[in-house]
């Protein structure tokens, strides 16, 4: 690894205030629990003259529920999203998706901020969190602006953070605490497996109807950056539950997705895994809205 | 700076206690209880399940290997490796990563006093020099005081290549035409064929013929501790070389033909192997290694990136296997003719005993009394392949196996019973003609069959394959939650 | 299912072994041996030889390995070869060692040196258990008194004859041994993931000189082997150069992707290994892909015929039978 | 430079480091501490697990700053004067470990599991081990002393040896 300064933030104002300061003179990076930075950096010739360490601000790392919904801090790993009372309650979906990222010793050290702000299309964290209408909390030199998660990403590793902000927190609102999801992830191996293709799905259930309200897709693994199936939400809402219906709907988020070949799959493989894990991640939100019941 | 106080001021305003702490406890716990497990103290020994003698060192994190080894003084080194698979190198410009503060040593290809090595043919350089055979080829190499000085000084070594059109596919190899990787012999560098009766009357005898292409892929053996080698030389001339050698004896000798210097001037010395599998089979950067500790007067180390690991190292031959058997409708084999093509990669290594070994095993345990098996290996400019785990067999046991079970469901036979018909006896007569003994084929197909319940399904036929369908696969997560993935 | 077979030892070349034993005034001993520890356990295979030899127990036999200027030479590490070829050649040695004994022993029992056994930490008269003297009495005379420190030194190399180059007729290797491994797996139609579930393998080695050790290197030949059938390869792009060299890209099984494993170790025992014993290093890879690959075949009737079987590769060649079997109802 | 001061199996020790220097390189080579290894330096492998405030993570992704003020616990300072840890007897008595190169960072990783979990079910023990690659054993032995070794330590069983 190449040599670089590194700068210890006490809380997420220093740290936005050491990012201001060296932004402006230094190629800066921001680490918290490294798994991605530090990965990245073994192997590379280009290196961050600044390394801003932001592990320390410790009022980043709670998972409250407030009236405005519940808010991961950024700096929440996937360990404690997975043993939190909380999130197991409300979303096992969210805990499945942070089990499957890397592996017990990555998951006690990446965060969720970090995943979602490495922005590659492949997180895991993003699908659901998009299902779930998730708006990040980004903590400026001026103080806090709320974006919608849709937004956040531009592409590949690229966010809409400027050189001086962090993610803060990840909210999910209000509207949308306790609706019935689900996460699927297919990878190459079961263990410390990167997604060819991840879905998260949510949709809240019509009782007397049995008809889909709100359904949400999210895909990961499919595009330059997480995305929604829109094509697939609009056919289902309103729709009558059925197997049919979620097939039909895996079918049309397929279309929905824009996967590329690469080594690890071809597009025409993912676009298949879409469609199936798009029908069984309806299933399985369907199956915990009864269950729920 | 005026504040730092001596180590004399220090000690006196240390207080007992944190003194106690940091200066006198351990770094290291050495139990005192050394309960001898009972097997290990049992007679007769043979048979017994007596731990190992390194298993209570390994558990404990004492077992030391290369890496954990260090010598006052001790230099690390970094190799640059090609990057491009086939090409000129029309210079090579180490004068700025040799004027870098902190570079000790810098070599290439041109400081070998023997540039050449191989197990059979030695068509491997120690660093490539005028000519790139794969992008894993080391080209230079620089001992520097720290590892981050020296993976830095590679940068700065200029190396002007004229990139030349790599050859990667074994099949294009195969053809005259193509240009060899190593002019201007033929790209085929060693075969081999087994031949026994005559094949044309044995499918002639046959009542079908099935026939098959069978491919497998490169494969790296992935020993968890990489390559690591440190060389120090002595006053004496001597040169002594710990080293993740599986094979010590044979390795020095190797390295004092590229070094050439007499064997006794070389001490080789190999701790616990993290790992081999065959890949650390041959020598690797012990002479580079040897040269950079010359040069710079020091001991050098230097320890594999798990990157280089994959593009420096031995890998598994990729075959093309043709299978193509007579068989009559009772499940007996009459003729049996392969022909296996091994992708070598850039380098010989040890293809002459996986080409071999593959040849001699393809035909499978069965007896075949006309059998045609011939096995070439080409060069490619890809990473070399050589020992692994097998030497070929795993490769030609997909290919013969798979095979078998085509015949057998041709046949609508039970794939346990047409092995049966046709597996060795003791006594049976091997390919090559050798009389086998201590044969136990039948034994092991009836015993794993039983173990597994091969005909517990009643059918008495097929077996080992469930259909999930469209289930879901699930794994339990710690929480008791489902997690499908 | 299937079944293989494997030699040990290198193919007609010579691959000899050398050994050295020593034994100590107290009848512990110490074997000398160029062979390199890889993590098989051959070390204390060896060991276990040396004891039986000697009929002394494992943990009184240090082994010193793996240092040219102290240990003499040894093919290495490979071909599946230490048990029988090391081991061979440090059975000799430690036989040279027992001689002695037998010889010093002799005329304190009153009797010829080849009526004598060695176990149990005796030297023992053979049929008469209750003559015999302590093995450290023996080599403690042998040392203080008769001047003889017993110490042996013995060379093993496989008797081959070369193979003809036109017909490759020969004897290419002193022995083989025989396997047969079945999968259970479970394959995702809609996905073409393959599970596998668990191996049953029965696996020859002649004489396990260590059940445990054997178990361990069919465990572990069974990871590499599942590896080998479903995930790993090493991938190249157009100029030549690798596009996974790293752990992240590179598939090879973690402990989640591992099946169930029954060993089953085959009776056998070969006569001209040490103490019937063949080996068991590389073989226990062989037959793991081929047996997967055939249980897809019987799980989903789709015969693949390029390795690594990719959940990609498995789903489409179900695609294509089905495309192929239109008639056919499709789950 | 930074100045590091961590408490390392249960003594605070300090060290002064380049900033990029990783915690496992700082117990490597500032600590003398090799037990802990490097494989693939990026969190792929799990040969540099280690306990740091009571969970396994992979030293090579921390830097040892971010270590600063923690307590870290590594493969040395899991035996104690008194005797070898149940799990590191357990591994030696069922040949968990072959080469060994991997071994303790699997240990460390059971040793987390166990103190989390003091009767893991196998899938917990896989799930537990699935950030730790062995290329030698297939796990199959792992997973057996990981069971004993938590009997042991439940109290169940005095015995290791099988």
């Amino acid at each position: 690894m190449r040599a670089f300064d590194l700068y210890v933030a006490k809380d997420s104002r220093d740290a936005v205030m050491l990012l201001a300061k060296h932004s402006a003179t230094s190629k800066v990076k921001v680490i918290a629990g490294g798994t991605d930075l530090l990965a990245d950096l073994k192997f590379s010739a280009h290196s961050p003259n600044v390394v801003v360490d932001i592990s320390r601000a410790d009022e980043l790392k709670s998972i409250t529920v407030t009236d405005g919904g519940l808010r991961i801090g950024a700096l929440v790993t996937h360990s404690q999203i997975m043993k939190s009372p909380v999130i197991q309650q409300m979303f096992p979906a969210l805990v499945d998706a942070a089990h499957t990222i890397g592996a017990v010793q990555t998951r006690n050290l990446g965060t969720l901020g970090g995943n979602l702000v490495t922005a590659v299309p492949s997180m895991d964290s993003g699908p659901t969190l998009m299902a779930l209408e998730a708006i990040a909390s980004i903590q400026g030199p001026g103080g806090r602006r709320e974006v919608p998660l849709t937004d956040f990403f531009l592409g590949p590793r690229k966010t809409i953070l400027k050189a001086d902000e962090i993610l803060a927190e990840i909210i999910i609102p209000k509207q949308n605490l306790g609706k019935p999801t689900h996460f699927l992830k297919f990878g190459l191996r079961k263990g410390q497996a990167l997604a060819l293709v991840n879905v998260g799905a949510s949709f809240w259930v019509d009782a007397k109807k049995n008809t889909f309200v709100a359904p949400r897709i999210g895909l990961g693994a499919v595009a330059p950056k997480v995305i929604h199936a829109p094509q697939a939400e609009a056919y289902l809402e309103g729709r009558e539950i059925t197997p049919e219906a979620m097939a039909e709907a895996g079918r049309i988020a397929a279309t929905d997705a824009k996967p590329i070949s690469d080594f690890r799959a071809s597009a025409g493989y993912r676009k298949n895994l879409v469609a199936v894990l798009t029908k069984r991640a309806l299933e399985g939100a369907y199956a915990l809205a009864q269950a729920k019941r | 700076m005026d504040k730092k106080p001596t180590v004399a001021e220090k000690t006196v305003v240390q207080e007992p206690s944190i003194l106690h702490e940091s200066v006198i406890a351990p770094l290291v716990s050495y139990p005192i209880e050394v309960v001898v497990p009972k097997a290990r103290q049992q007679t007769p020994a043979v048979g017994q399940r007596a731990t190992r003698l390194d298993g209570r060192l390994h558990g404990l994190g004492q077992t030391g290997y290369i890496d954990d080894i260090t010598f006052p003084g001790m230099l690390y080194a970094k190799i640059k490796r090609a990057g491009v698979a086939s090409a000129r190198i029309r210079s090579i410009d180490t004068s700025e990563a040799e004027a870098m503060p902190g570079v000790m040593a810098v070599v290439t290809g041109k400081d070998v006093p023997c540039n050449s090595f191989g197990p059979s043919l030695k068509d491997q350089p120690v660093l490539a020099y005028e000519r790139v055979f794969h992008a894993g080829d080391g080209v230079a190499a620089v001992a520097a005081v720290t590892e981050q000085i020296a993976a830095e000084a590679l940068e700065k070594i200029k190396i002007d290549y004229e990139v030349l059109t790599p050859v990667l596919d074994p099949l294009e190899s195969l053809k005259l035409e193509t240009p060899g990787v190593h002019a201007p012999s033929a790209n085929i560098y060693q075969s081999k064929v087994i031949k026994k009766g005559d094949i044309e009357k044995g499918f002639a005898a046959s009542d079908h013929i099935v026939e098959g292409t069978f491919r497998t892929q490169m494969v790296e053996h992935v020993p968890l501790e990489p390559h690591a080698t440190i060389a120090m030389w002595d006053a004496n001339g001597r040169v002594t070389i710990h080293s993740t050698l599986g094979r010590i004896t044979l390795g020095r000798a190797d390295v004092a033909r590229t070094l050439a210097i007499p064997i006794s001037r070389i001490r080789i010395v190999a701790t616990i192997v993290g790992g081999n599998f065959g890949g650390k089979n041959e020598i690797t950067t012990e002479p580079v290694l040897a040269l950079l500790s010359k040069k710079s007067g020091r001991p050098v180390k230097s320890v594999f990136t798990r990157p280089d690991e994959f593009i420096a190292s031995t890998t598994r031959h990729p075959l093309i296997m043709d299978y193509k058997t007579g068989v009559t409708k009772d499940g007996r084999i009459q003729a049996r003719k392969i022909r296996l093509i091994l992708d070598g990669g850039a380098y010989c290594s040890w293809s002459e005993t996986t080409l071999g070994k593959a040849c001699i095993l393809s035909a499978g345990p069965y007896n075949i009394d006309n059998l045609y098996a011939e096995a070439h290996v080409v060069y490619t400019n890809k990473t070399m392949t050589g020992a692994m785990r097998g030497f070929g067999a795993p490769q030609v046991c997909f290919a013969y196996e798979s095979h078998m079970d085509d015949i057998a469901h041709l046949l609508k036979m039970d794939p346990l019973d047409i092995r049966l018909i046709n597996a060795f006896n003791e006594g049976s007569l091997s390919p090559t003609g050798q009389t086998l003994q201590s044969v136990v084929v039948k034994e092991s197909l009836l015993r794993a069959a039983e173990r597994f319940g091969w005909h517990s399904n009643g059918k008495g036929s097929t077996n080992g394959g469930t259909n999930g369908g469209a289930k879901l696969l699930e794994k339990e997560n710690v929480n008791g939650n489902t997690v499908r993935v | 299912m299937a079944c293989m077979w494997y030699p040990i030892g290198f193919t007609v070349a010579a691959n000899p072994s050398s050994a050295v034993v020593k034994m100590d005034e107290d009848g512990t001993a110490t074997l000398l041996t160029g062979t390199v520890e890889t993590g098989q356990g051959s070390l204390t295979i060896l060991a276990q030889i040396v004891a039986q030899e000697l009929g002394i127990a494992t943990d009184d036999v240090v082994v010193v390995s793996a240092d040219t200027d102290a240990t003499p030479m040894d093919t290495g590490a490979i071909a599946s070869r230490t048990t029988y070829v090391t081991g061979n050649a440090a059975r000799m040695a430690a036989e040279k060692v027992k001689l002695m004994l037998f010889d010093v022993a002799a005329p304190m029992l009153g009797v010829k040196p080849h009526q004598l056994e060695a176990k149990d930490h005796k030297i023992v008269v053979k049929g008469y258990p209750q003559r015999n003297m302590h093995i450290a009495d023996v080599a403690n005379h042998a040392r203080v008194v008769t001047g003889e420190p017993p110490i042996g030194s013995a060379s093993f190399n496989p008797a081959t004859v070369a193979l003809d180059p036109e017909t490759g007729q020969g004897k290419p290797f002193g022995t083989y041994v025989y396997a047969t491994q079945i999968a259970e797996v479970d394959v995702d139609d809609e996905t073409g993931e393959v599970e596998v579930i668990r191996m049953v393998a029965s696996h020859d080695c002649g004489t396990p000189i260590n059940p445990m050790l054997v178990e361990g290197q069919v465990e572990g030949g069974i990871s590499m082997g599942v590896g080998f059938a479903l995930q790993e390869e090493i991938l190249f792009n157009a100029q030549g150069v690798q596009i996974n060299p790293n752990l992240t890209n590179y598939i090879m099984p973690t402990s989640l992707d591992m099946p169930e494993i029954e060993v089953d170790i085959v009776d056998n025992y070969d006569p001209t290994g040490p103490f019937g014993a063949k080996g068991v290093g590389e073989p226990t890879l062989v037959p793991t892909a081929a047996a997967i690959l055939n249980a897809i075949y019987n799980a989903v009737g789709v015969r693949i015929t390029s390795l690594p079987a990719t959940a990609e590769k498995v789903f489409n060649a179900i695609q294509a039978k089905r495309e192929a079997e239109p008639k056919q109802i499709t789950a | 430079m930074v100045t590091v001061t961590i408490n390392i199996n249960g003594e605070n020790r300090t060290a002064t480091v380049p900033p990029e220097t990783t915690l496992l390189r700082a117990l490597r080579d500032n600590f003398n501490l090799p037990g802990s290894k490097l494989g693939c330096d990026v969190g792929d492998c799990g040969a540099c697990t280690v306990i740091v405030d009571g969970k396994p993570i992979n030293s090579c992704l921390m830097l040892a700053a971010q270590a600063d003020g923690r307590k870290v616990l590594t493969i040395e300072g899991l035996a104690s004067m008194n005797g070898v840890h149940p799990l590191q007897r357990a591994f030696e008595d069922c040949a968990s470990l072959q080469c060994g190169f991997c071994g303790p960072g699997v240990i460390m990783s059971a040793k987390a599991l166990i103190d989390e979990n003091p009767d893991p079910t196998i899938p917990q023990i896989r799930d537990a081990l699935g950030g730790n690659l062995c290329r030698c054993t297939g796990y199959v032995k792992m997973i057996e002393a990981i069971q004993i070794a938590a009997r042991v330590m439940r109290g169940e069983t005095a015995e290791v040896n099988r």
